[in-house]
């Protein structure tokens, strides 16, 4: 089984750790993983876009994503683009103080990354938020997993942030009450 | 299994210390630029150098010296830096040089270059074309012991997404046959016994005025025989009953697969074919894997070039059209409309009417 | 009393928020604002004091910077330049 | 906060225009390059010093490769994009086959100190009569910020983010030093944009260049150091001031070379002009 | 009629030169150094401009820069200086110039390089390959015309023979079609209207941010085939019955078609073909002239290039089998013992067996 | 005609033998090079400095491609051919995996003051400890003795049959003027092979300059100014009166930097070494 | 009609002239012409060779010849290279001074090329004398048309030699007395 | 009587008649014999005052120099050294 998810926001919103947490956590719960991120230009306000593959065997699907399972928004801007490659059976979870208009998809997360990443004394990680919501929503990594792939994905200069990242993560699993559509169905919750 | 999560130039870098590279030189260039980085970053620690170049035609020129010395090195860049390094290239060919050379393309568009040299006169490097990251991390340690085993130039060609996509991998160290020991390599131990090596692109001796053509050539010759005899790899799928078959390349394979699963899943008789060295091009595996198919389809991105190769494998036997074509982003990078599984879905579907193929 | 002998439009719109005309202002009367444009650079101010001299036009890099000298010097109240 | 001006539309009170958005050989203010890059700057004194000499329709551009090759989209200037270091010799075809033309080139420290260091060489030894405008930052901007052959000790950059080692990275390159003794050089000098003053002074040089290209004397060069706080890897607003001391220590701002001379000391252009 | 004795590389600079070319730029090597000089000698009094550049990156940019002014300009080099140039000459392509280019290569071996593109990415040059001075004569002066034609360089390939044989010849100036004015060159007369020029490589429009990769390269592909349709050139004699047919381009024709001659006038059912473009390569042509045959012999002094787009023309309808091969005099200038008509008599003898060429 | 001595045999009288027909580090006395040419006397210094430092099983030659190229048939040296222009990157990368060898280039002018300019001072510049040394006879010996970078105002060339005039080609280009100065470069130094004097002062420099390489001091560079009578088109005995007095004159001999330090002005090497 | 021509010395006997002006004669009195010259290196003592080929039409012959009508040997070092070549029906003209063994060819010409050239007062011209004596024993072209030739091809800065060579062409063409195989034997005599 | 301090071999098979000894010498005792050899080059000729010094040996671009000192100077009747 592959599972592909997209995200989307605009220069700045963390949209690459995010995603860089998702994958390395899946990695180290052993599954096979691939990532691409992209970027629409140097500017300011340019959206940066990534995709994530993760599988329980060696990824077959190409590195650019053309059907997704979930999809990830931080900014609507670019979001048309994702929804677009939304399966209609898929999970959507958007930063529901940006999204105004209703998402359309099976299951749709809402997250009010901003308030609880401030709530988490943790500002600016609003991404990280909406990581760890999507995260308890699908149960498609456990949170341990996100928190020690955060860690490995900060480099070094910026290690003072690590545990208000930890509680950003934590605060976006904490606001999902339970699973909306589980990564694994087959595999019993993690 | 200690996976790790590595972009492919991460990957890729890793590959060459882990199979013994301890030079690399080049100048940045997108989309090769963070392999670059990547060596600048590894080969110090693993006793090795990385130089930063200050042009194309100097870290090709750097390479040449290392290799020349018996150690293993690599350089490298996109298809444009590498057009800068041809005439070295070619050279380098002719003096059996063991050299790696990466090239990380914008697209596809180099397949000629790849294949036929774009530099003077008659040579060809050994070409392998990784479909994903995994592939990279065996190919690239395989090309050094072509590069070795030949002595003869090893190309890698790769491209945006190759560089760019991170998988989950495993970077293991390979085994491969026995090596001659390299006794041409110049150390500068053979000075002043009389016999002093010379390495050199036009076949001189040392003791001997001017050179003889015909047997320095006829050695090429028969060294290039043997390399095409013994170097093809290609992979397959799907072949049984299939009417049209598919054939791609690199990146561009890992979508031509996917659709081709895709279809076959749906009962559509297509097929798959991938050259995994463009030179030398599995003609022979390709005109069988053709044999009874109705129809070739060619997906490469660019204006047509592997679909040279693909008529000269199947001569006549079966029509051979082109589902590719060139194909950019705005940046320039290589990165366009083609690389969509729908659009690839559309043209091989395109292709198929007609041939027969669906179920 | 604070004199400007000239004065300056900012077009704030396409400001990419450097603060390079900050320093240049030989009367200190430029200073960030605090404001965001749409693509989110804060923006420079202007207070009380301009001389006209277009030392911020030549600094800076997005063109934001027209200059005006007035006819007669413009009085305005207050201390106008920034520490 | 008191006294906040309006500085949305023009004022009110009876005011003369002194000085433009933008010069006039541009087409737009809209382009892609870095807050707080210096190139810009360096742009504008090369479009004003082309309407300043009357050439706006009897000049041709050949551009290198790196940033500023962005900018072209905005310049009304006949040009030619050249390759990533070869701009020197497609200005010397053009000059050949249009000698009444001036004719200059745009070039980064990654395009004339690296890739194409001795094309420039080369073209200020034959005395060709064309002008090379060096936009050095020190770095390759347009690929992340990488050491160039310019850099000096010191500088961080990509891939000396600690700053540039001789021992390890080698010595920079000092291209002024290099081009004004040629026999062919008639005209050099450097600038730089990290103050008002610098970009008065670098416009007066590259007027300078231009006259004496259209007196026939010779190669003109003028280098401006440029502000790239994304490939040294500091805020927008440190760029002026580490250009200053950094960079602009080693790189001593001044002519090197007038009328075919070279002076003892780099000294500014005369205010004059 | 006045004919004067003149060398090849005499011949096609006052040829050159009769067509209106004015700008010359190019750097020493054998063969190529005589033209060079040849050029250096007559341009200037004819107006024109002659720079001995300090090497042959410098001089194709030289060249680049003559052409984008309007004036009609032309570099060259051996192929291995042409391996220098192909960045600039793959970019040159796509900015759409009208440049000609001159290999005097050393041997057949650049047949990759001139019909392929040494360079990055997709492009072509025409390429004409005369097979004597008087040809040559010709074909310089056609270069010019097809160059501003389409917008696109034109590669004459020439060898040592082609540049030091001298033959009694005439240069007359030939007349062409009218050709559209070059409003695109730049002069600098658009600057400041708002509408300015700006000839670059990559689609670039004034005014605008970015490029466009899609409608760019569309149009490139368009004129590609519109030149490939057009300009497809050959020569053929001898075709009837013929049971095996020589296929050969350059000095090596002129060789080809003696023995041809020679054997047809022993009543040897033998035919012989050449290509006069190397590209756009006269396919459909060849198709047509093997079509009878049982066999198709490839006479190229290389280790088999031009074959390839033998084989892809003839696409199985008889074996196509080479009968060159690299050959070289101790110096390395091509002119090796294969240029010898015994020699290749004797080839085409033993491809004839079997072939019931025999009358 | 009186007192002809016989030399076609060792004398019979008692007789030390001091001097060797060629180095000991040539594998034969046999060359196609022309008569008069200069290119062998120089290759003697190198030769002989390899041996005096006792650094002939350690020695790799980098060479370029001229008229010198065919003297590698002669050279009992492991050898690595170049292309045109190449060398001193290749030197570059075999000093960094071989860096106890002593590494050298041997390239003409032409290979390195046109072809390969940029090599060479980014090699310099880089400080790499390699040898480059340059054989400037101020023509292409090979293709038939056309003007190259160095060619000095007023010399013969196949292309300036008057001589070279600056208005028409452009002025010379002063190699060691050019590298000395450079950061990376330890020692420079120009001979000349004009006269037995100046070969033995030239095998000093040479020597130095490899003493520098090993010291790991940085780049060094001997510049030896060669007769080529047949590029030149003069008879073979003018060729060292012709170097000396146009191209000497000029291309100053001497050494210009020792130890990293530039000197005020070109001086001859010690003797005492 | 073609009618191949090689020529063989060693560097410095003026082998190259000698082709120039049988070449350029033959271009002037109308007929197609084809020649090249090769040189066996810069040594002294390499060899010098030269093929030249007449016709009244377009030459068709390749530029290297394997089968030649006509030798002339300044020099016995290489001849047998081009004795090889010539038809068993081709004409040899040699220098008699250093050619010691008779040469084998239907007609064979031994020019005392030396002598003769020192009667002329041109000591240098050997060649040249050979080339008239050729043209003489021919009809190939006229000694006219080799003399306008010679002039034709000398470089400004050689124009003093002009007059000895003509007159060596002359000694050459003085020195036999009769055609010994007429080049154009369907046009008749010149 | 003039006397030979040093001697000369001169393998004048390989010498191609450059001249370039000629001048070298310091005592002036070489000169140009009127000779040629096999290949046609003219070769030089030693006459009596060698002193050995291996000048010629420096700048003999054919390698065509050995040189020796003699244990005892040579003496030679006549005027050696060419004018
Ligand atoms: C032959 C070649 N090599 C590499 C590149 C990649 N490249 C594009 S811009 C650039 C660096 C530009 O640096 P610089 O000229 O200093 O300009 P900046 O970006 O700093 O303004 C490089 C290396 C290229 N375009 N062409
Ligand atoms: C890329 C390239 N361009 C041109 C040549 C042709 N070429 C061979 S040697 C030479 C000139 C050599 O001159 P120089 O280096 O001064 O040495 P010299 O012959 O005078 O000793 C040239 C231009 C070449 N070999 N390679
Ligand atoms: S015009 Fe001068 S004084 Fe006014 S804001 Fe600009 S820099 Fe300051
Ligand atoms: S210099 Fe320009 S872009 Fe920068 S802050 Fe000031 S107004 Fe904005
Ligand atoms: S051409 Fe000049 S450099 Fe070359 S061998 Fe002859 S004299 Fe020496
Ligand atoms: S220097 Fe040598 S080659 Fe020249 S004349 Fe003297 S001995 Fe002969």
């Amino acid at each position: 089984m592959e599972r592909e998810i997209l995200l989307t926001g605009i220069g700045g919103q963390g949209v690459q750790l995010a995603a860089q947490v998702l994958a390395r956590a899946a990695t180290d719960e052993g599954r096979h993983v691939m990532t691409l991120g992209t970027y629409g230009g140097t500017m300011r306000g340019g959206n940066t876009d990534s995709s994530i593959v993760i599988g329980d065997a060696p990824i077959s699907t190409p590195p650019i994503v053309s059907r997704a399972w979930a999809g990830l928004g931080m900014h609507p801007r670019y979001w048309p683009d994702l929804a677009a490659k939304l399966r209609p059976d898929g999970i959507a979870a958007v930063n529901g103080e940006l999204f105004e208009a209703p998402v359309e998809a099976a299951a749709a997360l809402r997250v009010e990354t901003g308030a609880l990443a401030s709530e988490a004394k943790a500002p600016l990680a609003g991404s990280l938020v909406l990581a760890g919501a999507f995260a308890a929503a699908t149960r498609l990594v456990r949170l341990a997993s996100l928190i020690a792939a955060m860690e490995d994905a900060l480099p070094s200069y910026r290690r003072q942030h690590a545990e208000g990242n930890a509680r950003a993560l934590r605060a976006g699993w904490d606001s999902v009450a339970e699973p909306l559509c589980e990564a694994w169905p087959d595999e019993g919750a993690s | 299994m200690t996976r790790r999560l590595m972009e492919g130039s991460e990957a890729m870098a890793e590959a060459a210390i882990a199979a013994g590279c301890r030079f690399f030189a080049g100048y940045p260039m997108t989309p090769f630029t963070e392999l670059l980085e990547n060596f600048a970053a590894k080969l110090p620690t693993a006793g090795g150098t990385c130089i930063n170049a200050e042009s194309e035609l100097e870290a090709v020129g750097m390479a040449w010296g290392a290799c020349a010395t018996g150690a293993r090195a690599a350089t490298g860049s996109t298809g444009q830096g590498l057009s800068l390094m041809q005439e070295s290239l070619s050279e380098i060919t002719r003096a059996e040089l063991p050299l790696v050379v990466f090239n990380m393309a914008r697209g596809q568009s180099d397949y000629y270059q790849a294949t036929r040299g774009g530099g003077h006169g008659d040579y060809r490097h050994l070409v392998l074309a990784p479909i994903d990251v995994n592939e990279a991390i065996h190919h690239v340690q395989l090309a050094f012991h072509l590069a070795d085993h030949w002595r003869n130039p090893v190309l890698i060609y790769g491209d945006y997404l190759l560089g760019h996509t991170a998988e989950a991998v495993d970077v293991v160290r390979e085994g491969f046959d026995p090596l001659p020991e390299k006794d041409w390599a110049v150390d500068g131990s053979r000075g002043g016994g009389g016999d002093p090596r010379n390495l050199n692109p036009i076949g001189m001796v040392p003791g001997i005025k001017g050179i003889d053509p015909d047997s320095f050539w006829k050695r090429l010759q028969a060294k290039h025989d043997a390399m095409e005899a013994a170097e093809k790899r290609f992979d397959q799928e799907h072949l049984e009953d299939a009417e049209l078959l598919v054939v791609a390349f690199g990146s561009m394979a890992r979508f031509a697969r996917h659709v081709v699963r895709e279809l076959r899943a749906e009962g559509v008789r297509v097929g798959y074919f991938r050259p995994i060295t463009l030179w030398p091009f599995p003609s022979e595996a390709l005109a069988q894997a053709a044999a009874g198919v109705r129809k070739v389809a060619v997906l490469e991105q660019n204006a047509g070039q592997m679909i040279d190769d693909v008529r000269l494998s199947v001569l006549g036997a079966a029509p051979v059209a082109p589902i590719g074509g060139i194909s950019s982003d705005s940046a320039g990078f290589g990165v366009g409309p083609l690389l969509d599984i729908e659009t690839i879905r559309g043209r091989v579907e395109n292709a198929l009417d007609g041939s027969g193929a669906r179920a | 009393m604070i004199e400007s002998r000239g004065t300056v439009v900012i077009a704030a719109e396409r400001c990419k928020g450097c603060e390079l005309c900050i320093p240049a202002c030989p009367p200190k009367v430029l200073r960030m604002s605090g404001e965001r444009n749409a693509i989110g650079a804060e923006v420079p101010e202007l207070l009380a004091g301009c001389t006209g001299c277009g030392a911020c036009l030549l600094v800076c890099p997005d063109f934001c910077f027209e200059i005006y000298r007035f006819e007669t010097p413009q009085t305005h109240p207050g201390a106008g330049a920034a520490s | 906060m008191s006294d906040i001006i309006r500085t949305d539309r023009p004022p009110e009170a009876a005011a003369r225009k002194t000085g433009e958005f933008m010069p006039t050989l541009q087409l737009s203010t809209d382009h892609d390059l870095c807050p707080g890059c210096g190139e810009p700057l360096a742009l504008r004194t090369v479009l004003e010093s082309i309407v300043d000499l009357g050439m706006s329709q009897q000049c041709v551009g050949v551009i290198g490769i790196g940033c500023y090759t962005a900018l072209t989209s905005i310049m009304d200037v006949d040009l030619i994009q050249a390759l990533h270091g070869r701009a020197p010799s497609v200005a010397t075809g053009s000059k050949r086959m249009r000698p009444e033309t001036l004719i200059f080139t745009l070039q980064g420290d990654g395009d004339m100190a690296n890739e194409g260091l001795q094309e420039v060489i080369h073209t200020a030894a034959r005395g060709e009569s064309v002008t090379c405008i060096l936009l050095n930052n020190g770095v390759f901007g347009e690929t992340g910020g990488h050491m160039t052959a310019t850099t000096v000790i010191g500088q961080r950059t990509k891939n000396s983010l600690d700053g540039r080692d001789a021992a390890y990275h080698g010595h920079p390159i000092d291209m002024i030093g290099l081009l004004a003794p040629l026999g062919g050089t008639a005209y050099a000098a450097r600038g730089s944009v990290h103050d008002a003053a610098g970009v008065a002074k670098t416009r007066r040089m590259v007027r300078r260049a231009f006259e004496a290209q259209l007196r026939g004397d010779g190669f003109s060069i003028v280098e401006i150091l440029t502000m790239c706080p994304t490939g040294w890897f500091i805020p927008t607003e440190e760029g002026p001031d580490y250009l200053d001391t950094v960079m602009g220590e080693i790189h001593v701002t001044g002519e090197w070379k007038r009328d075919g001379q070279l002076l003892q000391q780099a000294a500014d252009p005369p205010e004059a002009d």
